[in-house]
């Protein structure tokens, strides 16, 4: 197609380098750039020659504000920034500064915390799910995505207190035990599970138009993968088999049956296969966390560190006193530096935090997957359709939140 | 489970096999090592960071970058470390890298021509530390404005912004 | 017939027309709205009126009181010819559509049709193609990317679909000889519909596809794809503006759906009794009936399909729709040869 | 009645046409041409076509002058200039056609054959069942000589839009000094305050060029 | 009241008569051509009011005929006319005087 730039004597806009082409600023603002991520593209026709992501129009400088706030305060912050996954951001600054203080939480602090990291994954994939077939235009599973991510957020307020800020996991353990008949709820939801992801296979997987759309489509090789930093279901699209939980177990995860699913073709096809199959995956480990969950206190037995029964503070000097010294002083670390990844459903998401021995971080940096991700981006999309950038924005499942900070 | 004391020694380190190799590769490359927590640190002369980064990539089969940062003490001299943290896929081992420059050439080799993914790691590093990378192709701003006074994340980096 | 009386009852019947079709497009919207709702574990519209029955009133208020933007970059006349042309081309279709037979008010047989042409599925088809214009030129006197994207996809779009639109008609043409719609109509009369009774299921599936494309419709609506292209050609309409061109849409899909039941599911052709009266509106109540059909099965492919890419609807317009358009009509021809 | 609707669209053909000529954006010149053509076809039906007033409005006006606002749409043509060439034409042309167009008109006018029956408004004459027997009875030969011909530009047109193309320019990897160029076309992305200053400048510029 | 066959003539030379006016003065590649299609739509208001005024079909089927000739024309046309203005990146007519691209 020859150029496509309007009537020079109103022209307001840029023209492209080369007149045959077109830049067309894609966001900050639009309806599918998931946030405010703002894609620069080179169009010839509806070609995409170049593309350029641009990005910091989020950038709320959480790292800077770890440093100054005690530990314990830190969680909080970690929920803000993967906004649809904020459990495994609290999974990865918890269990980061536990190493750096050699403890370790109790076997049924873990098995909850699985079980909430996977629930999540679940609620974060729905999401994922909804807003990537609203994109390609099949409207009605969005909405049924949130019918079930709305199950899934009121176990988390039920647990939490919150919808999706919830601040449960502490270091050392978690901050209450769950309220009574909470696992059943969650039991209910689980057995149920599988038939809705039946549900929005039927609309999607075997659909033509779906698969025309995403097969061939946005592909990376498993070399450009790796070289990028892709990671996560992205990166297994690809045809890697990695998966932190099962090739570097944290948290008890080497406890857990369940399968890495992996898809070669390492187009929107394949990423979406491999999420959806991790649906059944999570559910499964859900199934197992409840079945097998251990007996025991929810809270390591670091008095220094773990705030103090709520009566016990109330009975006993001791603890009064802890409660208080924890509260207005924090705990201090000793120093040193340690690099935790968990496997977030982006990807991996890695805390480095170092300490100075005192009781505020000295540096905290997250390795969020959305920054790689988003960086395979422009190789996934040149050469291709704009309606093709569209369906491989939706495929790398980025939060903008996350590469913003 | 009580802390294991940091090691540092470089012989006591030898049986950790990146160290090891890297040592037999190139020992002037190494200026030191620790081994804390379970996690090796390596600290790498500037100059050879790139080199390393290929040997440890093409030998030692350690072929994921995960991350690219930095962190300032800023009083104290060299100023800033800029940590790199690699991952090997087959061997299921993490390393670190460590350099660490001064304030005044606080230039570090870029990786990208290693790790192409290197790119908006480094370009983080540089926006909000100040630390550059020679021969990144394209260093720029990417959290901050473009106009942006002054690199937030530096100690010494007034919390209100520099008026 | 006095010419007075001629233009008296033309003016009465273009008036109830226009209000019925007008009345019928904001509820279909507001049936689009509640049906999807509904597929979707939604409630849809429930505020204004019972049900959120006067909910397309409250939008068409909202329409008329809100700000008519004109953006600066604009090429002004176009831009607010656009919308005026693509609404009085949409309109002007409904012209030649009958509705059923005629009526006896005192000694005048008035048929149940603005005018009766012996070309109306002529005339449908170029007032059609001419409706491109407006969508292409709203989208270049926009002057803006994501409009022009927007209306070149469009124009070509209509231009390709055009032509398996017309072809698929053809097997109908050659069965009832004539453009006539109400010689058509009662071609298909006692149930002899051209759907199953000349064999014309291939071409009313060729048709249904070509016609959702027309209207730019689900799966086919590239051209406002709102995740691609923002809103396409409508990006800088506001107002009463971007309210001609929804309107314009519906009113083509009615006219499509019209069509589609005049030629293929034996327009007003179903069972008549009782008195007189009751045999005059029954008709008509058949025809409705299946042109809400129509529309209900627009609605329901709305809240189930993904949408296409751009260039996979032009190859299943030009490498799949077209030749089965063509092979249709050669075996219909042929039928229609060796039999007669 | 027959008369006036006559006059009023050889009128509505009339303006239209001259409109083409001194239109100087080409779209608009190409809307006067759809207005003639549908006003033509109008007279057509006037005339008792029926069939040929449909086809033009389907071929002319839908079909060919979609291609000629597409592709003027798609070379994004300015405005004419005008050039020495254009004012040479307009001193010779002008005169001249008038003296062609009078000379036409009396012929024409002066052979005014006396009425056949005419029509009624609404009466046709050719319908479609006659024109497509005689187009395939008397006819059938041109008629298949014009589909070749059809054939024949078509794939004349495809030939010339394929041969002629200037090779599409290439897609690559992001090559970032490029990057930088992207998005400085594209306008970077500086903060609200900075974006403040410029305003400032800007204006502060403004309010200097005024006041010179 | 009738309208005499003379004045659909008139009206035909007219409109040719601006074609060729317009294919004379204008400037533009696109234009030029457009006043192309003028003339024969000019022409074809001849041919149909002919055919109405004696009677025959003919006139109606060689207005047919035209339209298929202009359709392909402007195929063509419109082909030559993109590919000249890809090489020489101009649409007037004055520029565009070699018989190559």
């Amino acid at each position: 197609m020859a150029q496509l730039v309007t009537n020079p004597e109103t022209q307001h806009h840029g023209e492209g380098p080369k007149d045959r082409t077109m830049i067309l600023n894609m966001g900050p603002q639009h309806p599918s750039t998931h946030g405010v991520l703002r894609l620069v593209l080179e169009v010839d026709g509806e070609t995409v020659l170049r593309m350029m992501p641009d990005i910091g129009y989020l950038h709320t400088g959480i790292e800077k504000t770890y440093e100054a706030k005690f530990y314990q305060q830190c969680v909080t912050l970690a929920d803000r920034m993967d906004y649809l996954a904020p459990f495994h951001n609290e999974m990865g600054f918890v269990l980061a500064v536990e190493r750096l203080l050699g403890i370790e939480a109790p076997p049924r602090a873990q098995w909850i915390r699985v079980l909430l990291n996977e629930l999540q994954r679940i609620s974060s994939h729905l999401v994922w799910l909804g807003t990537h077939a609203l994109d390609i235009g099949a409207m009605s599973v969005f909405l049924y995505c949130f019918r079930e991510r709305e199950d899934v957020l009121r176990l988390f307020e039920a647990i939490g207190g919150q919808r999706m800020f919830t601040d449960y996991f502490r270091v050392g353990g978690l901050a209450l035990e769950a309220p009574l008949g909470w696992f059943k709820r969650v039991k209910k939801f689980s057995d149920t599970f599988f038939e809705r992801v039946d549900e929005y296979e039927d609309l999607l997987t075997g659909n033509p138009i779906f698969q025309e759309r995403t097969k061939g489509v946005a592909h990376i090789s498993k070399e450009d993968a790796t070289a990028l930093g892709l990671s996560g279901p992205s990166l297994r699209g690809s045809g890697v088999d990695w998966d932190l939980r099962r090739d570097m177990p944290y948290s008890s995860y080497e406890k857990f049956q369940f399968g890495v699913p992996v898809e070669t073709s390492g187009d929107v096809w394949a990423r979406y296969l491999v999420r959806m199959r991790e649906f059944r995956e999570s559910n499964k480990i859900v199934q197992q966390a409840l079945a097998g969950l251990p007996e025991g206190p929810i809270k390591a037995d670091a008095p220094k560190i773990v705030l103090p029964e709520r009566d016990k503070m109330k009975t006993q000097m001791e603890a009064l006193i802890y409660h208080f010294k924890i509260v207005t002083e924090g705990f201090s670390v000793p120093a040193g530096e340690v690099y935790q990844a968990i496997e977030s459903p982006r990807g991996e998401l890695g805390f480095y935090v170092v300490s100075d021995g005192t009781a505020k971080p000295y540096r905290v940096h997250v390795r969020g997957p959305s920054l790689a991700n988003l960086q395979g981006l422009p190789k996934m999309c040149e050469g291709r359709l704009i309606a093709d950038v569209v369906a491989a924005i939706g495929s790398i499942d980025i939060v903008l939140g996350e590469i913003d900070r | 489970m009580p802390l294991a004391p940091a090691v540092t020694d470089l012989e006591q380190l030898k049986s950790r096999a990146p160290l090891d190799a890297l040592l037999g590769w190139g020992p002037e490359a190494v200026q030191g090592a620790r081994l804390d927590r379970d996690e090796l640190t390596i600290d790498v002369l500037r100059e050879a960071i790139r080199d390393v980064c290929e040997f440890l990539r093409d030998q030692q089969q350690f072929n994921f970058l995960c991350d690219v940062t930095c962190a300032d003490w800023y009083p104290t001299e060299p100023r800033f470390h800029v940590v790199y943290h690699l991952l090997s896929q087959a061997k299921k081992l993490r390393v670190r890298l460590k350099v660490k420059v001064g304030a005044h050439d606080a230039v570090v080799p870029s990786l990208t021509p290693i790790w192409p993914g290197a790119d908006y790691f480094e370009r983080e590093v540089f926006d909000l530390f100040g630390v550059k990378f020679d021969g990144h192709p394209y260093l720029r701003r990417i959290q901050m404005p473009d106009d942006w006074e002054g690199h937030p994340l530096r100690k010494d980096y007034p919390v209100e912004g520099y008026r | 017939m006095p010419l007075s009386q001629y233009i008296l009852i033309a003016v009465v019947k273009i008036a109830i027309a226009l209000f019925v079709l007008l009345t019928a497009c904001a509820y279909v919207v507001l049936a689009e709205r509640k049906l999807i709702a509904r597929m979707q574990n939604r409630w849809g519209p429930t505020r204004v009126g019972p049900f959120g029955f006067l909910q397309p009133l409250a939008d068409g208020l909202k329409f008329i009181l809100k700000e008519d933007l004109i953006p600066s970059h604009v090429y002004k006349p176009l831009y607010i010819a656009a919308p005026m042309l693509s609404l009085t081309l949409a309109l002007t279709a409904i012209a030649v559509i009958p509705i059923g037979q005629s009526v006896t008010i005192g000694n005048a047989n008035i048929p149940l049709q603005i005018t009766d042409v012996n070309i109306a599925l002529l005339i449908i088809l170029g007032l059609t193609s001419v409706g491109v214009y407006g969508i292409a030129l709203a989208g270049w006197a926009s002057n803006s990317k994501y409009s022009l994207l927007g209306s070149l996809r469009a124009s070509a779009q209509m231009i390709s679909y055009e032509l398996a639109l017309g072809l698929s008609l053809i097997g109908v043409l050659i069965g009832a000889g004539s453009f006539s719609l109400r010689e058509i109509v009662n071609s298909q009369a006692g149930w002899h519909w051209n759907l199953w009774y000349r064999g014309q299921f291939v071409a009313f599936f060729v048709y249904l596809m070509a016609a959702f494309a027309e209207t730019n419709r689900v799966p086919f609506d590239l051209p406002e794809a709102e995740t691609e292209l923002v809103a396409g050609y409508h990006t800088e309409y506001s107002a009463m503006k971007f309210a001609m061109f929804f309107v314009a849409e519906y009113a083509n899909m009615f006219t499509v759906a019209c069509l589609a039941t005049l030629l293929f599911l034996g327009g007003w052709d179903g069972p008549v009794f009782g008195p007189a009266w009751l045999m005059v509106v029954l008709p008509v109540l058949w025809f409705v009936l299946k042109v809400i059909l129509f529309i209900f099965v627009y609605i329901w492919i709305r809240g189930t399909l993904p949408r296409f890419r751009y260039d996979q609807l032009m190859a299943f317009g030009w490498k799949f729709l077209l030749p089965l358009a063509l092979a249709n009509i050669l075996i219909t021809s042929l039928v229609i040869g060796l039999t007669a | 009645m027959h008369l006036g609707l006559f006059i009023a669209f050889a009128v509505i053909c009339v303006a239209g046409a001259i409109s083409l000529v001194a239109q100087r954006h080409p779209i608009n010149s190409a809307l006067s041409l759809i207005v003639v053509m549908g006003s033509l076809a109008v007279l057509y039906l006037l005339l008792g076509a029926e069939f040929v007033a449909a086809i033009q409005l389907i071929v002319y006006a839908g079909a060919i002058m979609v291609l000629f606002v597409f592709v003027i749409m798609l070379l994004n043509a300015g405005a004419e200039e005008r050039t020495r060439g254009s004012r040479v034409a307009m001193a010779l042309g002008v005169p001249g056609l008038i003296v062609v167009a009078g000379v036409l008109m009396y012929t024409l006018a002066g052979h005014t054959a006396a009425g056949q029956d005419q029509l009624a408004i609404g009466a046709t004459y050719g319908p479609p069942v006659a024109i497509g027997r005689s187009l395939f009875r008397e006819f059938l030969l041109p008629f298949e000589v014009t589909s070749i011909l059809i054939l024949i530009a078509i794939m004349g047109a495809v030939l010339l839009a394929r041969y002629h193309a200037a090779p599409a320019p290439e897609t690559r990897a992001i090559d970032p000094d490029e990057a930088g160029d992207l998005l400085q076309l594209a306008g970077t992305h500086g903060s609200a305050a900075g974006a403040r200053e410029r305003r400032r400048a800007e204006h502060r510029m403004r309010e200097r060029e005024v006041t010179r | 009241m009738t309208v005499p066959l003379s004045y659909y003539l008139v009206l035909s030379a007219i409109l040719f008569s601006l074609g060729v006016l317009a294919f004379v003065v204008k400037r533009n590649i696109i234009t030029v051509f457009m006043s192309i299609e003028l003339m024969l739509n000019a022409v074809n208001l001849s041919f149909v009011s002919f055919a109405a005024h004696w009677h025959r079909l003919s006139g109606q089927i060689f207005v047919f005929f035209v339209m298929v000739v202009a359709a392909a024309e402007a195929a063509v046309g419109l082909a030559i006319i993109i590919a000249v203005f890809r090489t020489r990146e101009t649409l007037n007519i004055d520029r565009v005087n070699l018989l190559k691209l």
